[in-house]
């Protein structure tokens, strides 16, 4: 078990996967001669050759399309798409193909592909900081997975390759340097499981990706209060794993739900709408949202600050489900 | 490169008469076969769009008949054409149109989407150009492996004008991938005529955006289309990379059955159908003594009994299994 | 007050808002020689000439992109992508130009654009019966427009075309021949204005689109179980107008939502979760959603009928937020 | 249509002293500005990715000089030289860079998104190729209204692969628009050569694809990439349509800030380092005695202060007020 970054973690996942596997490589822009452009890549091109890491052309359909026509013969690639904000010009490659592939054509083909891509960003202004998940969320056909600790990283996208259906891998580009314990053996995670990364008695955070980490730090800080927060990690986005959310709620009675993403029609609306759903009569108190602040994302240093959630907007909000009487008005977003 | 309208040398074995008679047969089976399929579709007993290719049969069958087996084909909604030329069942892809469990794709896909993992015909797709990547990626797949399969990629003179059809062909032109890229122009997408629509009317002069040799063929001439696709095909084979062929038709009905025709005048089209690639094939047949009227009637009425039985398979056919919806949506679900 | 189509009234907003103002115009693929493929723009280019009614490639970046263009230096485009399915390949011009460009350029420029596309469809099968609004509610800097009569079509369409910002205006293909009542007389109906479209004490139905139809049919069948439903017609998805949703929840103390798009991280959610948000303490039971079955929409009819949601569907679910005890399972989706 | 390599011919006004002294001081503003705007970004002034231009300078005033007033400019990332080189306030540019509320885009964009609406600096822009289709559509407006306004579009030899430029251009060449597309051509898209990404590493010859002339330009030179300039735009002002520039050029720096230049070697930089086009520009005009080294130091010490005061003004300046955040989102809220 050794203490890694997030983005060693995912390193450590291509390369074993490629050393296992044949039919897994990696195409990108910018991937192989440049060092990727989050490095998560580095020195995968030195070790596996120009065959195994191949660098692009700026032609993010053609990638995203390419790769989809690699797997359906049988080869397991894992396309980079640089930022999640450039998945958009090749969106009907994933949701008109990939996500179609396998039921439109009765089964006959299968679409096993990776598509690593990374959200967040700062100071990057309104086109290169966006968290775009709930577009590929929405998609029958898609699995969305979005990892907030090297171990769930490494242990995800692993899964992730070796799984016979497309699957849309989120990281985060202020995670990569974050660190955590990476256990030495081979192992996977499940995709599409929920983990409790924290018990608390109290009031159920729900979150995914950096906001995970958000929330952890909301709970501390809250546990300063007197208030246990029990923190739920989506992990996957699609398949949604409900169970645990459930099961915290059932003890807390009250929930938050955290995204990066804007509020409107995002993530946590879903997470909401179901915890209603299915908890009606646990619930003590409205399940309350924290995220974006309904803008493109400023530039501005501080306009960027207002916009984005963090810890204490989730701590403001966990106090307001708790009805407690706060200063501040609650939450972003 | 060649960047002049060409006209194909004839091959060797397209003096043999067995093959002359089989190409007939293919070009005849298609028409009937489309014409029994407008008729069902008056009936109800077809949905959605139909798009027929009834006019463009020697294009269809011509580039076809010019693979081996293990050699792959994408291509696009208009393509009931191309999977009887590959020898797909005309009952199986007559209950596909009609939604039967029988049909090729279990009745997910339709008209638009026929697929026969079996013949390596990987799908007709309805998203104008989204295909062409894909096929780039499994000639990738070939090339990744070594091994000397080519693909054949069919579309339209519209999607010559999508960003997919760029990207995906310099893709191809960068890396030297095994793919045929063969353009059905029927002179219109939907009711645009392609001088509306292209800034080049002469689409293969396209090719020489992506460094690959473009050809433009008379695509109402089964010959000369076959031996255009072999040279191509070839080409890719021996690993001298991609090329960009234009096969210049016209089809005699709309667009789709929904289609008034507003767009083009009544002696236009009866000037083409007076041109009928199917007649005129019929004709040379006969005046080359390849076969008589006997035995080319012969043919037509075996063509004529195998496209009812098809008929009377896809209605005789049961539903897909209420019971089955949730299939094939993933493969790990 | 004429009894007109829905596909009537449209075409009477364009034409009405081309003769006030010089500087509106159409572009999109076969919209003008074609008649428009669903003949909403049906002899608009033999009255307007190809300057305002222009026939474009098939090029969807390219069409939204240079409406933007043109946007911005003060013209009034309206862009008519085919179907939502095609706005796919374009999307990144709606969501990193058009809705970001008056915001990231601080105020300078302005981007007054509609974008008329067309949602729904039967017998398409996967890629080509979408209901994707979603991914557009989702963004800041839209708007989203998604009217259910004849008479909010042409009003909800002058006002997009009015507006000074982008507008996403979905028409649905199912919609086009339904007949209502229609002022003779100008007339706009404001963006962001929910409409009580029935009255009702019992339950709550907010619907939008197509959806609004099958919620009043389902009313007028819970009508005959002495169930007197209020159905809420939201009419425009972004900027969501939740006040007459609140209050009549306020007065009937349940909510079922409907929609046609795949209920994970749908329309739906976010009404559902802000719901439960701002009237907790008013809810009797929880909010319900009918929407699509979460698979790529099947071919067949019998499995396309059964993935598609209607009002017996929301008759059930409108039974079951009132515990009414029924013989079927409930809603689908 | 040409196709040749071609050397533009010098224009009488070119050998007019003021002229000459004004491009070599737009030169070497730009040179300092973005070693001022360097050391900020270091010192932590400046935040996300900043994309210096340094060693494309003469390409940045050659394409921008040769302009009216009332023409259009639409440019990507990297284009603090072309806003220099349109005479937009230096101050208010670096006020950009450091996210203030003096900045061109009050502080919202950034260096990616450097705007003026004054200046008919319609945007940098950072989805590579996105901004393409604008361009056509500001020229579309341009043709809609009569006007002679002539649309420039600014972006690199990576852009062109994209789908984005291939369906602009082919719009651009069917409707004759009034645009010239100049494509600074510095050998690297980030990290990837050329000869890797693209099929032909002549940009000019895509021209050809799309019906309008091709041409490949010196883009060290100054004057030539004006003269070659000016020839396209007075033919796209005389309604004879777009044309294809090529600029071949090369940056000295890194593609951002974050750049290690892994991919290409100290000795490449350094033989175009040698070729300095400011230090070129200088010793020419000092040879041909358009000025002596006295009068350039003299200008080179005024454009030090400019960008002195600019750096002062960028850094007095206040950041945006908070309560703004929502400004801008809609103008029509
Ligand atoms: C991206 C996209 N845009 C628009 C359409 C609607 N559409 C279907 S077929 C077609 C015309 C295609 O023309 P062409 O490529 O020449 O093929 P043809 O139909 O003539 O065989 C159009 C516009 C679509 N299916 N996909
Ligand atoms: C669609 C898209 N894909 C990828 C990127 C990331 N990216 C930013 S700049 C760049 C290289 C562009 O190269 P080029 O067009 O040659 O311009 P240059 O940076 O050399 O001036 C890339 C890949 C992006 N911004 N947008
Ligand atoms: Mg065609
Ligand atoms: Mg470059």
């Amino acid at each position: 078990m050794a203490d890694i970054t997030y983005r060693e973690a995912l390193r450590q996942a291509l390369r074993e996967e490629m050393l296992r596997d044949e039919r897994v490589f990696l195409l990108g822009e910018d991937i192989g001669a440049y060092g990727g452009s989050y490095a998560v890549t580095k020195g995968l091109l030195e070790e596996f050759g120009e065959k195994r890491v191949k660098d692009t052309p700026i032609s993010e359909t053609a990638i995203i399309g390419a790769a989809v026509g690699a797997a359906m013969d049988g080869l397991r690639p894992v396309a980079e798409i640089m930022t999640i904000n450039f998945t958009l010009v090749a969106i009907d490659q994933v949701i008109n193909n990939a996500a179609k592939i396998h039921y439109m054509f009765g089964g006959q083909f299968r679409c096993p592909l990776v598509i690593r891509t990374v959200g967040g960003g700062r100071r990057l202004a309104a086109t290169h900081s966006q968290n775009l998940e709930v577009l590929f969320a929405h998609i029958p056909g898609l699995k969305v997975v979005a990892p907030a600790t090297p171990y769930d990283a490494k242990g995800l996208l692993k899964a992730a390759i070796r799984d016979d259906d497309p699957v849309v891998f989120i990281e985060h580009s202020l995670l990569y340097s974050t660190r955590g314990p990476v256990p030495d053996e081979d192992y996977v995670v499940p995709i599409g499981v929920s983990d409790i990364k924290r018990r608390g008695r109290d009031v159920t955070i729900v979150a995914y990706s950096r906001m995970t980490r958000e929330a952890l730090i909301a709970a501390e800080e809250l546990a300063k209060q007197g208030i246990e927060a029990e923190v739920v990690d989506l992990r996957t986005l699609r398949p949604l794993d409900m169970g645990p959310v459930l099961d915290s709620v059932a003890r807390t009675n009250r929930a938050v739900v955290v995204g990066e993403d804007w509020r409107s029609f995002g993530i946590g609306a879903e997470v909401a709408a179901r915890i209603q759903e299915e908890a009606f009569d646990e619930l003590d108190a409205p399940v309350l949202r924290v995220s974006q602040l309904e803008v493109p994302t400023p530039y501005a240093a501080n306009l960027e600050k207002l916009a984005f959630p963090g810890s204490r907007q989730i701590v403001e909000a966990c106090q307001q489900v708790l009805n407690i009487q706060v200063g501040a008005p609650v939450a972003a977003g | 490169m060649s960047t002049e309208r060409q006209e194909a040398v004839l091959l060797p074995h397209q003096q043999d008469k067995d093959h002359l008679l089989d190409l007939y047969r293919k070009m005849f089976l298609i028409r009937r076969f489309e014409e029994r399929a407008a008729e069902a579709y008056t009936q109800g007993k077809i949905g959605g769009f139909l798009h027929l290719a009834i006019g463009e049969e020697a294009a269809n069958v011509g580039t076809i008949v010019a693979l081996r087996d293990d050699d792959d084909v994408f291509t696009h909604y208009r393509s009931h054409g191309h999977a009887l030329a590959r020898g797909m069942d005309p009952g199986a892809v007559m209950a596909e149109l009609f939604g039967k469990t029988t049909g090729v794709s279990r009745g997910r896909g339709g008209s638009m989407h026929l697929a026969s993992l079996e013949h390596h015909f990987w799908g007709g797709y309805a998203i104008v150009g989204g295909h062409i990547p894909l096929a780039v990626g499994m000639a990738l797949a070939h090339q990744y492996r070594g091994l000397d399969r080519v693909v054949l990629c069919i579309f339209g003179d519209g999607a010559v004008n999508t960003g997919a059809f760029h990207e995906a062909l310099n893709m191809a032109g960068v890396w030297k991938l095994p793919v045929v890229f063969a353009v059905s122009n029927n002179l219109y997408g939907m009711g645009t005529a392609i001088e509306r629509s292209s800034a080049v009317t002469e689409v293969y002069k396209r090719a020489a955006a992506y460094n690959m040799p473009g050809r433009r063929i008379n695509g109402n001439d089964v010959l000369q289309v076959e031996a255009a696709v072999r040279d191509a095909v070839e080409r890719a084979r021996a690993g001298e990379g991609p090329s960009l062929l234009e096969l210049v038709t016209y089809r005699f009905r709309g667009h789709s059955m929904a289609d008034a025709e507003l767009y083009r005048s009544k002696e236009e089209v009866e000037q083409y159908k007076a041109r009928d690639p199917i007649v005129a094939f019929r004709r040379r047949l006969e005046e080359q003594g390849v076969a008589d009227a006997g035995a080319l009637s012969a043919i037509e009425k075996e063509v004529e009994d195998t496209v009812e039985a098809a008929v009377r398979f896809a209605e005789e056919s049961p539903e897909p299994d209420p019971g089955t919806i949730f299939d094939y949506i993933y493969v790990n679900p």
